[in-house]
């Protein structure tokens, strides 16, 4: 059996208060209730407070460079179909520095889940505006505010990822939730999580997005309907809707690739005689 | 009388200078002649000048010639620029009724109604290249035969396939009934079977057979057909390769796959590179072996796009901040390129480090006929690896401090032991740390691993005299140029030998130290502008080589151009 | 009086046929009609055919790196804001490459105007997919076709773009009005090209776009609705809109810098001492 | 009594180390005494340890000691990590009633409520830190009024001032009560008018008398403090800094404004710079003006985030394929910083060329006393401009091949001269070119303007005796150190001088080559693991350095560590 314990990593260095712990939370629950052992788990992330989160649980880690924890993700689901990869960003990771990768991550629906700890400012490096800051956020790389925000959610769907969600830190019951069915679905599954910074982000609270978030479960919300997501999607201030926005079955990159349905590419014989017949083509 | 004969055709980008060279040299590859073709094209896909030469020969060679026993030209420009290096008896295939009012001193003009005969004989203006294909032979009178199966093998029995031997057959006779015959011979010699292969075919090949199982690239000339060579070949030998948004998810895909345990590359050039450097050092700090083509060709930035250049040695030496192991090899000639390949994936993997393969636009795009590979010779060596069966996974540490430097790699999700790896500094569990005593530990344990990868390297490749006034030094894909100048230096009496590196880093110093100190007379031989293994010896053995031949200009040496600039140093 | 021959630039080394021909036809003409001179305009192009383009009509040239045409005209717009700053990329160049240059120039929304020869298809290099090419498209590098494509249009618009529009290269007159409301509009102003490549795209021909293509302005459509541009970014296949698919009045980034309020940075001059007054804040 | 006393600050993140630091150097410095300041931080926002040291000394210091004398513990990890750095008679402030059961063998235990008096006396429980400071001056019966100014300065004169002097006060009081001024004294000396800044207020500071007007960058530490004070000021010294969406956007951006015509610069560290390489050769080939910093730290990758090295010295010098000028420069002390910065714009312009700036999160973050700036000195060279009024416009060639290699740059829009230029190679207009000719002109027309920026070197700065047997060589940031460990070394009867390079490219070989042959023994001291400038040393000169005394567990080095580690090398 799988239990919380066999999840017990080390000892986070996140500010106490932060939203992060609430994602880790979120994560271990999940993946516990999921009855998945940590061996089957790869995570990979990439720099800033965000990218340390997977040494404070347990599984498999790849912890990679400042925006970059997509493309090895990718690498290593396609080596290893079997694998559970789940990729973890922060905003500046994912959308500033790592805004390429993301895109076309979408775009090809790659089978992984990327989980986006969304604090809408730089945290390890200290509270400089990131993509996500709100419009006219002021800090000290943008003393004039800062310009108009990224809509990860809009990106995400009109980039063709075919499983869309907003989470939030503060509602880990939600967000596990969210998780699990990000890990079950098939394609590229982006969880962007509301996440509140308490060291830099003194505008948006947990406070703040408690008043604001609103669960779309609650309401008649069908979110295979592409046009209504970007609508969900465009949403953003009195009100900020929380769940699944966009969800669909559509082609995932993984499955076009021959090669896979032999099984897990790391588990094929090397052989190198078979290049005898590439041979013969050159004669 | 011995063979060795130069073809080249030239025109604009889209007449097919390519095809008909390919299949020039291709007939001749089968008919058991040794076969260098380079090419030369610009950075555009209609119009401009591209040229495409053939050297055959009885004996093997591995380097291109200045001088133009025949020329297919194709349009007017072809004549003109290449005209001067026609030999005396050279001929110039062209069709007169198109380019007219060609004159000139060297080469004889044979006009040919090229256009005309394709229509007539073939029913296919478009045919005009295999006309003149058919002349080309015709002039040296070689096999016709051996060309048809040449054209049946590339176009099919088919229509096309026909269409084709009528329009090589009426340049044949065109000519023959022209001329009668009035021309050398070239006969077709015992049907040695050899491959006829670019560069970066075969180091596709190298890395195919190496077990190379996924690759994620971004199109950059001249890397681009490696890319394509494995995408074509996916299916069928079980490989994947991923045409990235960009370089940086290129190198870093591949380094997510070689985490999780399959052997992975990428290819790119200069710029492509400059991208990748930050992903160089990832796979330095977390010890994931990868191997990076890297086809040379002039800098900086876009700089050439089409051309050849030597000038990354001191880059990708250095790329990256900090100091951790890799390792650097460039390829001699087109079938060492397909080991040095396979080698790479087994130094990768023993060491544990990003491996750079240096090869450059003239290596890349260039044809060899190449003797049949042995592949029972490729071996494989994955290097050190954790076993669940033998160890306890839980006690299982990715960067476990050991006196070698290597820690026993295990794969994520085979087993139970959990692979943690860091780009930040770690501890030998692969978690992150600040400790200065396990950051100390961690840097010296990866330079430790140079100290066994040092031993793996070679002797560099040595010709001529044991003891020579002249060494010439060379590295990468010069080797032939180098080779065949030293042959002619020492026809006329010159008493020279050369040493060439084709595993560049570590550094043979050892070896490249004794043969600059015997020497009286030492020269690089580089395509670049300052000289960059005169450097890298500098560095690396304190010595100064007597000279540098440099050449920048984006297009390759010759052995003529080596040998005659050797012989104004001596002046 | 500014005319034709005041933009006759290099002989083009692009195939005969191709789509680029209407666009730098089009561009010309917008700037002869709109009477600027070359000497005001700055051409930042990246490396494609499309980046070839400046050296073929007359201007200030910056030749820039494959991907990179965007950050270098932000840079010189910031420098020069006399200057009229066009960026020029292929699609590959703009969407692949240079992705995250095109969100965040977008998001920012600066005063430039950016052409994309959108020829679906990475010409220079001879025939690879591009992010653009259709799903299932083909080529060398697609051997099992390519993924779903990227959306320029609706890219820019959820991003923050205030001026997206869509050009055909076969239909010059039509373009270079977009390209004068482009280049007169202020703010980010994308004018994403449909550009037929002869030799390496024979499914988006002109004669393909030819039969897909419908003017917006036929129509009664808004391009201020954001919504509504939603909705005709999404139109891709049997029909294609061209026209201004969107355009807003937004805060543009250049307007927000205090200092540019004083004219171009590169008039002002450089005075050592009024570091002075910093300087006394250390003692 | 020479005074040169050391403070160190030591508590969790968060606590205000920084600012109780910054304070104690600032009282001091006001009170005409030399500083040098250290900070080490982790890479966090909360927790951990960090602390802060403060030499004081009434004559010059540039680098930091390892004794201390007096303590602040701010929390248990400071004291149990740092008394054994404890001089005998030195003192540990900390809270008892917070801090139970402290013991150990250094220094004396000086207990203070510091919680309770900040309650209160100050009536604010957060007001521990200037509680703590109050002790320590007091410690050292330093007057307490030169406190209160720059409580003063810092929180204005309202209600957080007030409080803050109480909090000064209960501090002071509470110490002077308890040990009846049974300590050492240090009196304020004549009021020297000095500035404290880091390196990295230097070199920000440099950049704007510079005339820098435009700055691109991504925050990456060490470097994000210059582009957060480049913003703050933007307003007031009208300037434009814009927060990119990564470093590739950040470099290119700058490389725009520059080519528009202002001073533009980037600064990131080794993971940033590994982003911006393919940019430096875009500068390179577009002959564009650009001044990166590297502020140096411990890699591969992304290392350790906040510590220090000098990793990059290979790294930047061969950064970006082909070959094309730089120049690398790297300043030795803060002062130095700035001066270096002015220069490199200066150089940057007038050799069209990128110049990168080696500085490290030592010098980024360290903070010392610096004698007021002759802002006279600064010059400003913009190098060769092409004039509309003296030239026709319609003549100009951005790229011209001249004698010098420098082609005068026009600003485009500025005048009707059109400003052409490419990163593929051009011609003399800026036009695109595959022309072999054209291409080899450019190359060495480019590789040209090395021969006159390599007239602009200086020598490299020399101390201690004109002979002697150990000559220690370094380069940027281990200047203080090293010139200090020559003091040591000296005063035990060694024969020792130092030779330290802060310009490093083009490389003073003739210099360096002098002191190496002359020394009998010639140490390098580099904050890095293989001994980068040996190697460029042997690559530039072809000697071998006899040791290389190096340290990459990325803490700086201090003198003594230095002094120890040639006497061992002597052994
Ligand atoms: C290439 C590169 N650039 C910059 C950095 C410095 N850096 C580290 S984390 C970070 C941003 C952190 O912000 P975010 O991604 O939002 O994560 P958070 O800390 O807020 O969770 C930056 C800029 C780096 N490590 N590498
Ligand atoms: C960093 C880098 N990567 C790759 C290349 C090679 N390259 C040149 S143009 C090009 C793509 C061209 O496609 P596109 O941008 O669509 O322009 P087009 O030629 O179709 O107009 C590529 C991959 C390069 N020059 N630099
Ligand atoms: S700085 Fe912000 S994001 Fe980082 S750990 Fe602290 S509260 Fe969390
Ligand atoms: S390859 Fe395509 S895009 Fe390039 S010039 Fe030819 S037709 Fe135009
Ligand atoms: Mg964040
Ligand atoms: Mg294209």
């Amino acid at each position: 059996m799988v239990t919380t314990s066999d999840y017990a990593g080390l000892k986070p260095a996140w500010c106490p208060g932060c939203g992060n712990f609430g994602i880790l939370n979120a994560l271990n629950r999940a993946l516990v209730e999921m009855k998945i052992e940590p061996h089957q788990v790869l995570l990979v992330s990439g720099i800033g407070q965000a990218g340390k989160l997977p040494h404070y649980t347990r599984g498999n880690v790849f912890n990679s460079l400042h925006g970059r924890p997509v493309p090895p993700a990718i690498g290593a689901r396609i080596a290893n179909s079997e694998l559970i990869v789940i990729a973890v960003s922060g905003d500046g990771d994912a959308y500033g520095e790592g805004g390429n990768h993301f895109l076309h991550a979408a775009r090809r629906n790659h089978d992984i889940t990327y989980l986006v700890h969304n604090n809408q400012v730089y945290g390890l490096t200290k509270g400089q505006a990131s993509p996500t800051s709100d419009v006219g956020f002021v800090t000290k790389t943008t003393p004039y505010g800062a310009a108009s925000p990224v809509n990860p959610i809009a990106l995400a769907i009109v980039s063709g990822a075919s499983f869309v969600a907003r989470g939030f830190a503060g509602d880990i019951d939600h967000l596990s939730h969210l998780i699990k069915k990000g890990i079950t679905h098939r394609g590229f599954a982006l969880i962007d999580i509301l996440q509140p910074c308490v060291s830099f982000n003194h505008k948006n609270t947990f406070q703040w997005y408690r008043e604001r978030v609103y669960n779309l479960e609650d309401e008649r919300y069908d979110p295979s309907d592409k046009k209504a997501a970007l609508e969900k999607a465009l949403i953003w201030g009195e009100e900020i809707p929380i769940g699944i926005i966009y969800e669909e079955d559509l082609p995932v990159y993984e499955d076009q690739l021959p090669v896979l349905s032999d099984g897990p590419l790391v588990k094929q014989k090397i052989d190198s005689r078979r290049v005898e017949k590439l041979l013969a083509e050159f004669m | 009388m011995p063979v060795d004969f130069n073809f080249m055709v030239g025109g604009e980008a889209g007449q097919g200078v390519q095809s008909v060279g390919f299949l020039l040299a291709k007939v001749f590859a089968r008919g058991g002649y040794h076969i260098f073709a380079d090419q030369d094209y610009e950075s555009r896909v209609r119009g401009g000048h591209n040229f495409f030469r053939v050297r055959v020969s009885d004996g093997k060679v591995d380097a291109i010639a200045e001088d133009v026993d025949i020329l297919i030209a194709l349009d007017r420009d072809s004549i003109e620029l290449h005209q001067p290096n026609m030999v005396t008896q050279g001929i110039i295939i062209f069709d007169g009724e198109k380019i007219k009012g060609v004159s000139g001193n060297n080469g004889s003009l044979l006009s040919i109604p090229l256009e005309k005969l394709a229509e007539e004989k073939a029913g296919d203006k478009l045919m005009i290249n295999t006309v003149a294909l058919g002349a080309a032979l015709s002039a040296v009178n070689y096999d016709l035969n051996m060309l048809n199966t040449v054209l049946v093998d590339r176009f099919g029995k088919g229509e096309v396939g026909d269409r084709n031997t009528a329009a090589a057959k009426a340049g044949y006779d065109y000519v023959q009934s022209e001329r009668k015959g009035n021309f050398r011979k070239i006969k077709p010699l015992s049907e040695a079977k050899r491959m006829l292969l670019t560069g970066n075919e075969a180091i596709s090949l190298g890395a195919i057979a190496a077990g190379c199982k996924f690759m994620a690239a971004y199109p950059m000339t001249p890397a681009s057909s490696i890319m394509e060579y494995m995408a074509a070949k996916s299916k069928d030998l079980d490989l994947v390769m991923v045409h990235a948004e960009d370089e940086i998810a290129a190198i870093n895909m591949a380094i997510g796959a070689a985490y999780a345990g399959v052997r992975a590359m990428t290819a790119t050039s200069g710029s492509g590179l400059c991208l990748m450097v930050e992903g160089i050092g990832l796979a330095g700090i977390t010890e994931t072996p990868i191997v990076i083509i890297d086809g040379q060709r002039p800098g900086p930035a876009v700089g050439l796009p089409t051309r050849t250049e030597q000038g990354d040695l001191q880059f990708v030496l250095h790329a990256h901040h900090g100091d951790f192991p890799r390792a650097v090899l460039a390829p001699a000639t087109i079938e060492d390129a397909f080991w040095v390949t396979t080698n790479a994936f087994n130094w990768a993997e023993k060491y544990q480090l990003p491996v750079i393969i240096l090869t450059d636009q003239h290596l890349a795009s260039s044809y060899a006929t190449v003797d049949p590979l042995d592949l029972s010779q490729v071996t494989i060596d994955r290097g050190m690896l954790f076993s669940d069966k033998e160890d306890d996974p839980s006690e299982y540490m990715r960067h476990r401090v050991t006196k070698s430097g290597i820690s026993p790699r295990a794969f994520p999700g085979l087993g139970k032991a959990l692979v943690v790896t860091d780009c930040d500094e770690h501890d030998e569990e692969g978690h992150l740390t600040e400790d200065a005593g396990e950051r100390t530990a961690q840097v010296q344990k990866r330079l430790r691993k140079l100290l066994s990868l040092k031993q793996e390297i070679g002797t560099p490749q040595r010709y001529g005299p044991k003891k020579a006034e002249i060494t010439l030094i060379g590295w990468g894909s010069t080797y032939g140029a180098i080779h065949e100048a030293v042959d002619i230096l020492r026809k006329e009496d010159a008493s020279v030998n050369m040493l060439h590196l084709n595993e560049l880093w570590p550094f043979p110093a050892e070896a490249v130290a004794d043969a600059v100190s015997k020497a009286r007379n030492s020269y690089v031989i580089e395509n670049n502008a300052t000289g960059q293994l005169a450097r890298l010896i500098k560095a690396e053995t304190g010595y100064d080589v007597s000279g540098r031949i440099l050449k920048y200009d984006g297009r390759a040496f010759t052995p003529a151009y080596i040998a005659q600039a050797v012989k104004k140093e001596g002046r």
